[in-house]
Formats: C-alpha cells, structure tokens, sequence
C-alpha cells in the first residue's frame, strides 16, 4: 500500500482542475445563459487559483518543493511564472465576454477549454520531468487548437486551426523525439537526473541532435523564427480574444519551462544551446520587426510584433546568468500588460457594432476616440522601448543581461531591430494622429474599456513604483537557480 | 536467436514498407488501412523488445480506436483520389534529398549510440526480473502509485479531448423535433382539448 | 528663506511643475473647445512662468564658489540595479536649466493665436517635454538620464507629426528614427559602463578610470548619439526637415534647447569620464565640425526657405561648440557654453520671426518678402539685433562665445582656428543677405503692404529676449562667473587624465625606444 | 548479426523522417497529414520503448503510454478540426488553405 503523495504544492492545480468539470456541469445544466456565470466563474477560479499558487509555491522550509514522485516541483520561479500566466488569462478572458456576446457565438465551453489550457499550462511551468512537461505541453496544446478553431462557421479561423493545429503537432513530435533522445542517454527523464547525466555530455552527438529537436519543438511554441510560420495566420484567423490568450498566457508559460529546462538540466550543454539558440534570437528579432512593416491587419502586425519580443525575451534566456533570467522575467511582464492592453484596443475597433481590424481604421481616431488613441499611444511607445514607460525597462534589463554575459554583439543587433520595431508602432500613431479621420468607434464597453485602462495605467506609472514587481520576479529568478 | 533477427527484420522492414504507403498512396482510405499495418508491425516490434502491455496497446487501442476514427472521417467526408499536381514531383526529389540527408544524419548518430556512465544509477523504475513479475503487471504496480500524476493528466487531456471535438463539430440542426418529455407530461386535456357543441344544421363556426 | 528652499528638492520642483501642469490640464472639463482652449493656454502659461521662477529661484541659492553638485536629491529607484534617483546640477548644467524654462513661455505666448487645433494636447506635449528637458539637465544617473534623454523623442514627435507643416510626418519620422537610432548605441554603453563600473551614478563615473580600449569603444558608442542630437555632420540631416516642418514653436525648442543636449552629452560624459577617448578623436571632431561649418554655411547662402536657412545656421554654430568643447581649454569649453546659451536664445528669437511673418503671409519663401521696414519697424529692429547676435556682432551674446571659443582655439591648433574663423564670415554673409532679402528694398508687393507690425503679444514675447541677447553681450560676467569653476575643474581633470596616462604610457614608450636603438 | 539498439534506432528514424516528410511534401490532403503525425509519434514510441527495453528502465514503456493517450486526443481533435474545416471548405485538400496569406 502506497501512501497517498503530498498534494499541498499542488493545491493550485487542483482546484483548478475540479473548478474547470464542475463550471462545465454548470454549463451543462444551467438553462439560461451559461455563458456570463461560467465566465465570470472562471475568471473568479483564475483568481482564487492565483492565491493558492501564491501561498503554496513559496515552501517555507527550503527552496523548493517536490512530489508525485518528483514529477511535479514548485517554487517561487514557478509561482511568479504562475501568476504571470492567470493574470494573462483572466484579462483576455475579461475581454472575451463583450466580444462573444457582441458576436454572438456565445458558448459555455469555450471558457472551461480556456481553463483547462491554463491548467496545462501551469502544470508545464511546474514540470520536473521530461514527462509531466509533455503532459502540460499537451494540455495546454490541444485546448488551444480548439480554440482557435472556435468561430467554426468562419473559414478563416477555421483554416487558422488547422494550420496551428498541424505545426503544433509537428513541434510536439519534435520535442517529444528530442526528450526521447535525450532519456535513452541519460536513463532518466527527471530533471534532477539529467543535470547528472549531461554533465560533461558536451560532445555526445546523440544528446546534442536531442537538444537541438527539444528547442526547436519549444521555439514553435514560443513563435521564434524560423519556426514562427503558424504565428500570423493564427493571429489573424482565430477569434480577437482568444488571440489575446494566444499572444500572453500560453508564451509566457513556454517561455519559463524554456528557462527552466535550459538553465536547468541542459546547464552543462550551455555552449551548444547557446549558439542555436542566439540564431533564433537574432532572426526572431529582426524578422519580426521587417515583417510588421507590411502589414495592413493589426492583428498580424501583432503577430510579428510578439515575434521580436519573443526575440527580446529570448537574449535573456541566452545570457543564461541569473540577470538574464530575471530579465526575462520582467520582459515577460511588461509584455503581458502591453500586449493585452493593445488587444482591449483592437476589440475596441467596432464601427457600427461591427468588429474592424485593419490598422487605417485606425485614421484620425485621436479625434473621435481620443481615451483609446491615447491609450494606444502610450502602448505603441511603449513597445518601441521609448523611456518612461515600461516597455524602455523591461529592454534594458535583458539587453543589461546580455552585456553583462558579454554578447555585446547580440545588444547591439537588438536595440538596432528595436528602432526598426519602433518604425511600425510610430505608424499606428501616425495613423491616429497625423490622418484624416475615418470613421469612429463605438464606446467600448466597460470590461474591454478596464483593461484597455489598467494595462496603459501600469505601462505608465511602472516608472514610478517598479519595487513591488521587481521583487516577486527577483525571488523567483533566485529560486531557479538556487534548486 | 536467427528467429529473432530474422523476426526483427520482418518487422521493421514491413513497418517501413507501410509507412511509405502511408504517404504515397492516392487514396486516404489505403493509407489508413497502411497506417493499421505499420501499427500492426510495430507492436511486433514491441514485443520483440519485451514490452508485451504497450504491444497490446497500441493494437487495441490504435488500431481498434484511432485508426478506425480515421476511417470513419475519411469516408464521412468522402474525399476524391488525389490527383497528383504540377511541380510535386520536383518538390519531392527536393524533399527526398533533404530527408536523406537527416536520415542520414540521424543514422550516424544512432550508429555509435552510446549511454552515459551515470545511465544505470539514474534509472527510476528498473525493470524487475521478467520470471518475478510479469510485464504488465510491473507496469501496473508503478503505473497507479508512482505515476499517477501523469494518468491523471492524461484523463484531463482526453476530456479536453472530448469536449473539444464536441464543441468543435457537434450541430443542433434546425428542424429537428425532438421530445422533451417534461412538456409532455406537462400538458393537461384543457389546454389542447376544446369540447364545442355543434348544433345540427350549422356546422362549426 | 534659506531655510526653506534647503529643505524643497528644488530641483524635483521645477522639474515636475510642468507635468502637475498636465493633471491640472486634464481637469479642464468643458463642452466647447474654445473654452478649453483658452483655458489650456492660460493654465500652460502659468504652469511655465511658476516653473521659471522656481528655477530661478535655484539660481538665486546657487553657489558659484564650487565645482560640485548641489541641490542634490537622491532616492532609491531601481536599487537591484544600483540605479537611483539623482538629480543635482553644477554651474554648466544649471544655465541650461534656466535656459530651458526661460524659452517655455515664449512658446507658449508664441503659440498662442497660430495653434487652433487641439489647443489642449499641444500645452500638454510642451509641459511634458518640458520636464524631459529639465530632467535631463539635473540627471545624475546615466539610467535616469537616458529616461530623459529618450522621453523628450514622444512629445516632440507628435508637436511635429500633429502641428506641423505640410511634410510633417516625413519630418517626424526622420526626426524620430534619426535621434533613436543614436541613442539605442548611447543605451548599450551605459549598460557596458555599468558593468565596467559597477555603477550608473555620474559622480562616481567621472571618477573612474577607463581602460583605453573600453574608453574607444565607448565614446563611439556615446558619440553615435550625441553626434546626431547635437547635430554633426553628416549626420545633420533630419534637422532641417524637423525645422522646416515644426510648428514656431516646436522650432524654437528644438534649437534652443534640444540642440544643446548633444554637447551637454560631450561636456557632462565623454570630456570627463572618457579623457583619452576624447583626445583620441578631437582630430575627428574637429574635421567633421569644420565641414559642418563651412559647408553647411555655404548651403544656407543657398536656402530659399528662411526656417532651412536658420536651421542650417543652427548646424554651423553647433560646429562651433564642438570645436570649443575639445579644444579642451578654459576659454574655449567657456565660449562654448556660451556659445550654447546665447545660441538657444537667438536662434529661438529668429524662429520666432520667421514666425511672425509666416502667421502672416503663411509662407517662408524669401523672395515673397521684401521692404517690410517699411511698415514693421519694430520688427525689423528686433529681427536685425538677432541677426546681428547671430553674426557675432560685439555687444550681442553672439559675439562672446565666439569670441572665447576662436581664442581658445587658436592657443591649441591655430589651423582649426583659422578654418572656424571662415565660418564666421561665410555666417555674416548668409545672415545679412537674408536681412536684406527680407527687409530692405522696395516694398512693391501688394499683400506685404497690409501688414501689420509687432502686436501687443508679440512685443511682449520678444522684449526678454532682445533683453537677454543684449545683457549677455554687455555684460556676461553674469553668466560665466556661474560656470568659472566648473569649466575649470572639468578641463583641470582633462588634462590631469591625459597627463597621468601619458606618464604611465611615455615611460613604456621611452623604454620600448631605448630598446629599438 | 545481432539485433542492437541502433537496429530500432535506426527504424524509428526512418519512421519518424517519412512522418516529417509526408507533412512537409503533403499537396493531398489533411488526413494524410493527421496519418504522418502519427507516424512521427510511432517512431517516438519505438524509441522509447527500445530505450526502456535496452536500458532495464519502466519509465520508458510507462512515457510510451502517455504518448499512445495524447496521440488519441490529438487524433481526436485533429480530426475535429478538419471536419470542421471541410465544412466551411467544401475541401481538405492542402491547397485550399489558402486564406490566409503564410
């Protein structure tokens, strides 16, 4: 007889588990308008999950907790991460409720689906073996597949499900083939085990071919190029909201297993992780910003636009130090308030109660909507890196990661891409700004208009009150590389 | 000893063989029935390797579910024999070369595949002496205790699974009448049924 | 008193004034746009008029006697990163200051009437800029300035992009993408300083030693940046545009202040903290200053534009302040100081003119114009005193700082003063040709002859200015003895750097010598 | 000659590259594709089940049979998702997804 394992580092998980079947029982046999409770539910389940992922992934005796026989690990890089992710997922869930409404494509098990590709996504960042990571890696996966494919009578997003659901699969047999490599090395797929193993593993071409195909099947997730293909169509084809979700939660979760496994059980592999991974970097950066340029739809200049901050993202990964984890971390941060806070803009862009997306709507609406041209503004300005807003530090600190490891050159070639990415978000203001005026927006209702709100406000005033942010993201990057 | 060689051969030679149909056939349903034959050979494989329960596995559940749901789709959907377009032959010969190399690639590496030193020490589940303990039954005594956060997992996975494609494909159709029997129930002679006293000679009004 | 101002962060005051200012702005609730409007200027214009005498009443406390930072305030901000709030100013930054809010009211009167559209957002764009300026100047962290530094590129893109002229929004983006560019290289050396350092803090850079190979590097990297704002050739370009096409006011601005933040970047970093860099490439700043002297002198003669003859000018005085400020002597970094001050003033003063007209006759082709003495004397009274400044005429403010500067020059490298020398002649040519396009001659053009002289509004905004241009030409003690002992310790410690480290490297080379014989 | 790990190696590579190729070279249809995934995770499958077999270690059977699950899930769902995408195509043929510009 086994003993039962100790649940308490899982609490949040759980209960996000049991929230998400008993909201679809809801669902289920609720008769009158499921949708608004099991949303709101939901949202209300995001928060409580966020406390308990607060409370239980700080052990307070040592540095980290481990159980189900060491499959599962929390800490205070995996809580942060954590609330990263639900924050993100409960602002583009807010936005959802308008929008479905609006569109009339109401259904109740698109917010539980949303729930449970949290729950994966939480269960990846706490992954501790190559097998509970494709476990999450899965869930998070398949629940948005379906996702994207939600608006099933539009041809575009169901051509976008099909494409997203295709290369997803293709990088989770990429990975999956990469961890399989790996674990007929090293005997083990935990990741305690595998630092073992791997050490002094450098030139074993066997378990660098392993590597290579692990962060290829990580770079699809997390949109880097060359693997980004999927990322604009996606964007573009998937309903607004959902791509809100698309552009936040599930790359903010890829991005920290990322981290973890790199500086984590590749720790030794460093030199040769490093090189595939500054090529990705370099060309996520650069592609990203030439590409926006072309665009006409907002939505797929978001796409390439969350493409170059992968980029950024990515050379703090690549420093590979404690700095360059918590630069990350940080970036990942500001991102998630930029980026939603852009998508409340676009599901703001309703003429006549009908949902526009091409950026020339845009013209001449500081004149008519001037709450959401300035809101923008502030975003885009943001996004350039432009100081004082948020965007301008959470560049400094990766780029101040990377010089402090050394890759002057890759500093270097991230702030020039970063005055190409400026070029294209000036071009939004512009448009609002300096254009003629089309035709304005309806008012946005009072959800999409409090995020719109509370994300442009922390993208500004981070200038002012940074300490209280920054410190949850420090304790966490020292968390990763203290276990 | 030659029986197993030989065993291993056939396998894996008919494994690849079903493969390759797999993707040339024109029409989906012989590569669905080739994709059931490469699943049937693997198996061998398996249990040329002594992993008996996944063996099974994967024929009951692959060939018995999964490849039978391709079946059904690809006749529900009733899609015409592909017709081999302009220009694939050059993308193929292109492909063919690309793929030859990772192959390639991939073979050298497995040819002096080597396993660390630390390998054995590192193994969480060693397998027990075959004689002691059955297959599936060692795979059952860790399955349920050790892992049972990934068999969880798993379930949450195939109910997203399930919900999903329901989302994704179920159709309330209009016009269809379908019963609900507690408005059946509900309904009292009064409100359907009128008595009207006709009078002769004048018919209803 | 003294009890008081010691205990206000004076300099937290005059820098944040302007953005109470906005707040104040977005309170304005009112349903027709001209009472917004108006509300909006008079609000802006008290905003700024306490914001300058805030910041003289920094002056009136400051103490000329020492070379250090005062008024200085220091908070902890980003304290992982060893970076902090730290402002403090010595006597060359706090004349910028003073120049800073001094000019704000101007524009603020000077946009008054010619500002119809969006009345509100343009005071707000200005207050915020206002204290990006300002900030900048009193920055005593890299990491703060750069914020500063940076943050001044959003409002001056949208004053540009959404009150100017007919080709604004190219301007704008070149204007914009130009200075990032820049400074993007600016950012990876401070980050490389940070972590050569150990700090971000100026104070305690200046103090440090650089290696040579770490300064080369540096300076370029901090030359990138500076180069453009300042702006050299030939990197000059974007400014032109940017002139040409900003409103008046956003013209007097960018000339008299933006300008000036690219030699403050030489004079506050790449002079004291990289000392062997910057003799190493003062061969390289004198040529392209001298260029941008003489040829973009040359190219103003041939402006039809009056705003690009200005703007042009603008970039042969620049040319002139960089030479100044590697001649690396007392009399030179002095004229160039004030070269930089009388600069802002004048060259502001002109804009405004060009404005005064073009509000007018709404263009700035020179040959539209012609014989306006005739029914503007005021104006061509005040238009010929800033162009006579402009020239260096002795007894203007022009005429001191290019005074000083040639004479330090001449002590270091007679050659370059000879060839910045020719610029003052080509800038009395240009300048008085204009002059004389503009307002002499007959005044046969019809439209010229409805026009009226200087109004009530436009006296009031250009007497401080002649009363300034004249004050600091008869009397610019005033002004100088403010930055004596700065200069003075900045280019003691110039030299004392250079002098240490050809000890330590002569030595060598006297071996290495000895051995080759 | 004696049947080694590299002999199932090197089959699982040959699987999983035809899998890759027939995703990458598809121009027939989606279900193809859906097929040439499933070839990519048997080649995984052969993997890991030689590993376990080769190393002595039950992780590698017990990762097989998370895989086989998610495998059905993403049949599952793949398959929904080309239904659905043949409703709204009248198609599933690999040209036809052409909306949206790559």
């Amino acid at each position: 007889m086994t003993a039962l394992p100790n649940l308490t580092p899982a609490y949040a998980e759980i209960f996000l588990a049991i929230a998400g079947m008993a909201l679809l029982m809801l669902g289920v046999f609720r008769k009158k308008d499921p949708v608004r409770g099991v949303t709101l539910l939901a949202v209300l389940a995001f928060a409580v999950a966020a406390v308990l992922a607060l409370v239980t992934n700080t052990p307070q005796d040592g540095i980290s907790s481990v159980t189900f026989n060491g499959l599962f690990v929390v800490n205070a890089f995996t809580g942060f991460s954590k609330l990263l992710v639900l924050l993100g997922a409960g602002m583009a869930m807010m936005l959802g409720l308008p929008w479905a409404r609006n569109e009339g494509i109401a259904r109740y098990e698109l917010p539980v689906i949303m729930l449970f590709s949290v729950l994966g996504m939480m269960m990846m960042v706490s992954a501790n073996n190559l097998m509970s990571l494709y476990v999450g890696l899965e869930l998070q996966s398949l629940a948005l597949y379906v996702l994207a494919a939600s608006n099933r009578g539009n041809l575009k997003a169901t051509e976008a499900g099909v494409k997203y659901f295709v290369l997803g699969a293709l990088a989770s047999g990429l990975l999956l083939y990469g961890s399989s490599l790996i674990y007929g090395f090293a005997g083990t797929t935990s990741f305690a085990g595998l630092a073992d193993a791997l050490t002094g593993a450098q030139d074993n071409v066997g378990v660098i071919v392993g590597v290579v195909f692990v962060i290829c099947g990580f770079a699809f997730k997390v949109s880097a190029v060359p693997f980004h293909m999927w990322t604009p169509d996606v964007y573009e084809g998937a309903p607004t909201p959902v791509t809100a979700f698309f552009s936040v939660a599930p790359k903010i979760a890829a991005l920290c297993l990322f981290l973890r496994v790199l500086v984590g059980p590749f720790e030794d592999l460093m030199i040769q992780w490093r090189q595939v991974l500054t090529v990705i970097c370099v060309a996520s950066m650069l592609w990203g910003a030439v590409a926006a340029i072309a665009q006409n739809n907002i939505k797929r200049m978001m796409a390439y636009s969350s493409i170059s901050h992968v980029g950024y993202a990515l050379i703090g990964l690549i420093a590979g130090t404690q700095d360059g984890a918590r630069g990350m971390i940080y970036y990942m941060l500001i991102y998630l308030f930029m980026n939603v806070g852009t998508f409340a803009v676009i599901l703001s862009m309703r003429v006549k109660g009908r949902y526009v997306e091409s950026i020339n709507d845009l013209s001449g609406i500081s004149k008519t909507n001037p709450a959401i041209a300035l809101a923008l503004t502030v975003l885009m300005f943001s996004m350039a890196g432009i100081p004082p807003l948020a965007g301008f530090f959470g560049k400094y600190f990766v780029f101040a990661a990377a010089v402090n490891a050394g890759l002057i050159p890759l500093a270097v070639i991230g702030v020039l891409s970063s005055v190409i990415g400026a070029y294209y978000y000036l071009r939004l203001i512009k448009i609002m700004y300096f254009d003629e005026t089309a035709e304005s927006f309806d008012r946005p209702d009072a959800w999409t208009g409090t995020v719109m709100g509370v994300c442009a406000l922390a993208v500004v005033v981070f200038v002012l009150v940074p300490e209280p942010l920054l410190a949850g993201a420090d304790a966490a990057a020292a968390a990763l590389f203290q276990g | 000893m030659i029986a197993a060689t030989l065993a291993f051969y056939l396998f894996a030679g008919l494994a690849v063989v079903g493969a390759v149909n797999v993707i040339f056939q024109r029409n989906p349903v012989h590569s669905v029935l080739w994709l059931i034959f490469t699943f049937f050979n693997a198996a061998g494989l398996f249990v040329l390797l002594g992993a008996e329960f996944v063996a099974m596995i994967l024929v009951i559940v692959y060939v018995g579910a999964v490849a039978v749901l391709f079946l059904f789709v690809v006749m529900m959907l009733d899609i015409n024999i592909a017709v081999i377009r302009e220009g694939f032959l050059k993308y193929m010969w292109a492909g063919l070369l690309v793929g030859g190399i990772l192959l390639a690639e991939l073979i050298t590496v497995f040819a002096a595949w080597t396993i660390s030193d630390s390998a054995e020490g590192l193994r969480a589940a060693p397998t027990p002496d075959p004689s002691a303990m059955s297959n599936t039954e060692a795979i059952g005594q860790i399955l349920y205790t050790d892992y049972i956060y990934l068999f969880q997992a798993s379930g949450i996975i195939l109910l997203v699974a399930m919900i999903g494609s329901i989302v994704l494909t179920h159709r309330t159709r209009p016009g269809v009448r379908k019963q609900i029997i507690s408005e059946q129930n509900a309904r009292r002679p009064i409100d359907t049924l009128e008595i009207i006293k006709v009078e002769s000679g004048k018919g209803l009004q | 008193m003294n009890g008081f101002v010691e205990n206000l962060p004076l300099l937290s005051v005059v820098t944040f004034t302007p953005l109470l200012g906005v707040l104040l702005l977005l309170t304005i609730r009112a349903d027709d746009p001209e009472i917004v409007a108006r509300n909006s200027r008079w609000v802006t214009l008290w905003v700024t008029l306490g914001t300058f005498l805030s910041s003289l009443l920094m002056w009136a406390n400051f103490d000329p006697g020492t070379a250090d930072f005062q008024f200085v305030e220091q908070a902890a901000w980003f304290p992982r990163f060893g970076i902090s709030y730290h402002m403090g100013v010595d006597g060359i930054s706090m004349l910028f200051v003073i120049l800073s809010t001094f000019l704000m009211p101007i524009c603020i009167l000077a946009s008054w009437d010619s500002i119809k559209v969006r009345v509100r957002e343009y005071m707000i764009s200005f207050l915020i800029l206002e204290t990006m300026m300002i900030g900048m100047f009193c920055a005593l962290d890299m990491v703060l300035f750069y914020v500063f530094f940076e943050g001044v590129l959003i409002p001056m893109f949208l004053i540009i992009g959404i009150w100017g002229g007919a080709r604004r929004v190219y301007a704008a983006f070149k204007f914009f993408l130009y200075t990032l560019t820049g400074s993007v290289l600016l950012l990876v050396a401070i980050l490389a300083m940070y972590f050569t350092a150990g700090t971000t803090d100026i104070p305690t850079l200046m103090t440090t030693n650089f290696p040579f190979q770490i300064q080369f590097w540096l300076w370029l990297g901090l030359f990138a940046s500076f180069a453009v704002k300042v702006p050299m050739w030939p990197v000059h370009t974007w400014l032109p545009d940017a002139h040409v096409q900003a409103p008046t006011a956003g013209s007097v601005i960018l000339a008299g202040v933006l300008l000036k933040m690219g030699a403050y970047g030489f004079l506050r970093f790449s002079m004291p903290m990289l000392p062997l860099a910057s003799e190493y490439f003062t061969p390289l700043v004198y040529g392209l200053s001298i260029i941008a002297v003489i040829y973009t002198s040359l190219v103003a003669l041939a402006q039809e534009d009056m705003k690009k003859l200005i703007a042009y000018s603008s970039v042969a005085h620049m040319g002139f302040v960089t030479v100044g400020i590697f001649a690396a002597t007392q009399q030179a970094v002095q004229g160039a100081i004030y070269q930089m001050l009388s600069h802002g003033v004048v060259s502001g003063a002109l804009f405004l003119c060009v404005g005064v007209v073009y509000d007018r006759l709404h263009t700035r082709e020179i040959s539209r114009y012609g014989g306006l003495v005739n029914n503007m004397p005021k104006y061509a009274f005040v238009f010929m005193l800033m162009m006579l400044a402009s020239v260096g005429l002795p007894g203007t403010a022009g005429f001191v700082g290019e005074f000083l500067i040639l004479t330090g020059v001449f002590q270091v490298n007679t050659w370059v003063a000879l060839f910045t020398a020719t610029g003052v002649i080509l800038g009395a040519t240009y300048m008085l040709y204009l002059y004389r396009r503009v307002i002499y001659g007959e005044l046969t053009k019809e439209d010229l002859k409805g026009m009226l002289d200087l109004s009530g509004r436009e006296t009031v905004i250009f007497a401080p200015l002649c009363i300034v241009v004249m004050w600091m030409g008869v009397y610019p003690m005033s002004f100088l003895s403010v930055m004596d002992v700065s200069v003075a310790k900045l280019v003691a410690d110039y030299h004392n750097a250079l002098d240490a480290h050809a000890a330590a490297t002569g030595l060598v080379d006297g071996v290495s010598l000895a051995l080759g014989r | 000659m004696a049947i080694g790990l590299s002999h199932y190696l090197t089959v699982s590579g040959i699987l999983f590259t035809l899998g890759i190729f027939g995703i990458f070279l598809n121009r027939k249809n989606l279900i193809v594709i859906l097929m040439s995934i499933e070839l990519m995770l048997l080649a995984v499958n052969i993997n890991f089940v030689a590993f376990s077999s080769f190393l002595g270690d039950l992780v590698g059977q017990i990762f097989t049979m998370i895989v086989l699950t998610v495998a059905a899930a993403e049949a599952a769902i793949g398959l929904a998702i080309v239904v659905v995408f043949y409703r709204a195509r009248r198609s599933i043929a690999v040209e036809d997804i052409n909306q949206l510009k790559g």
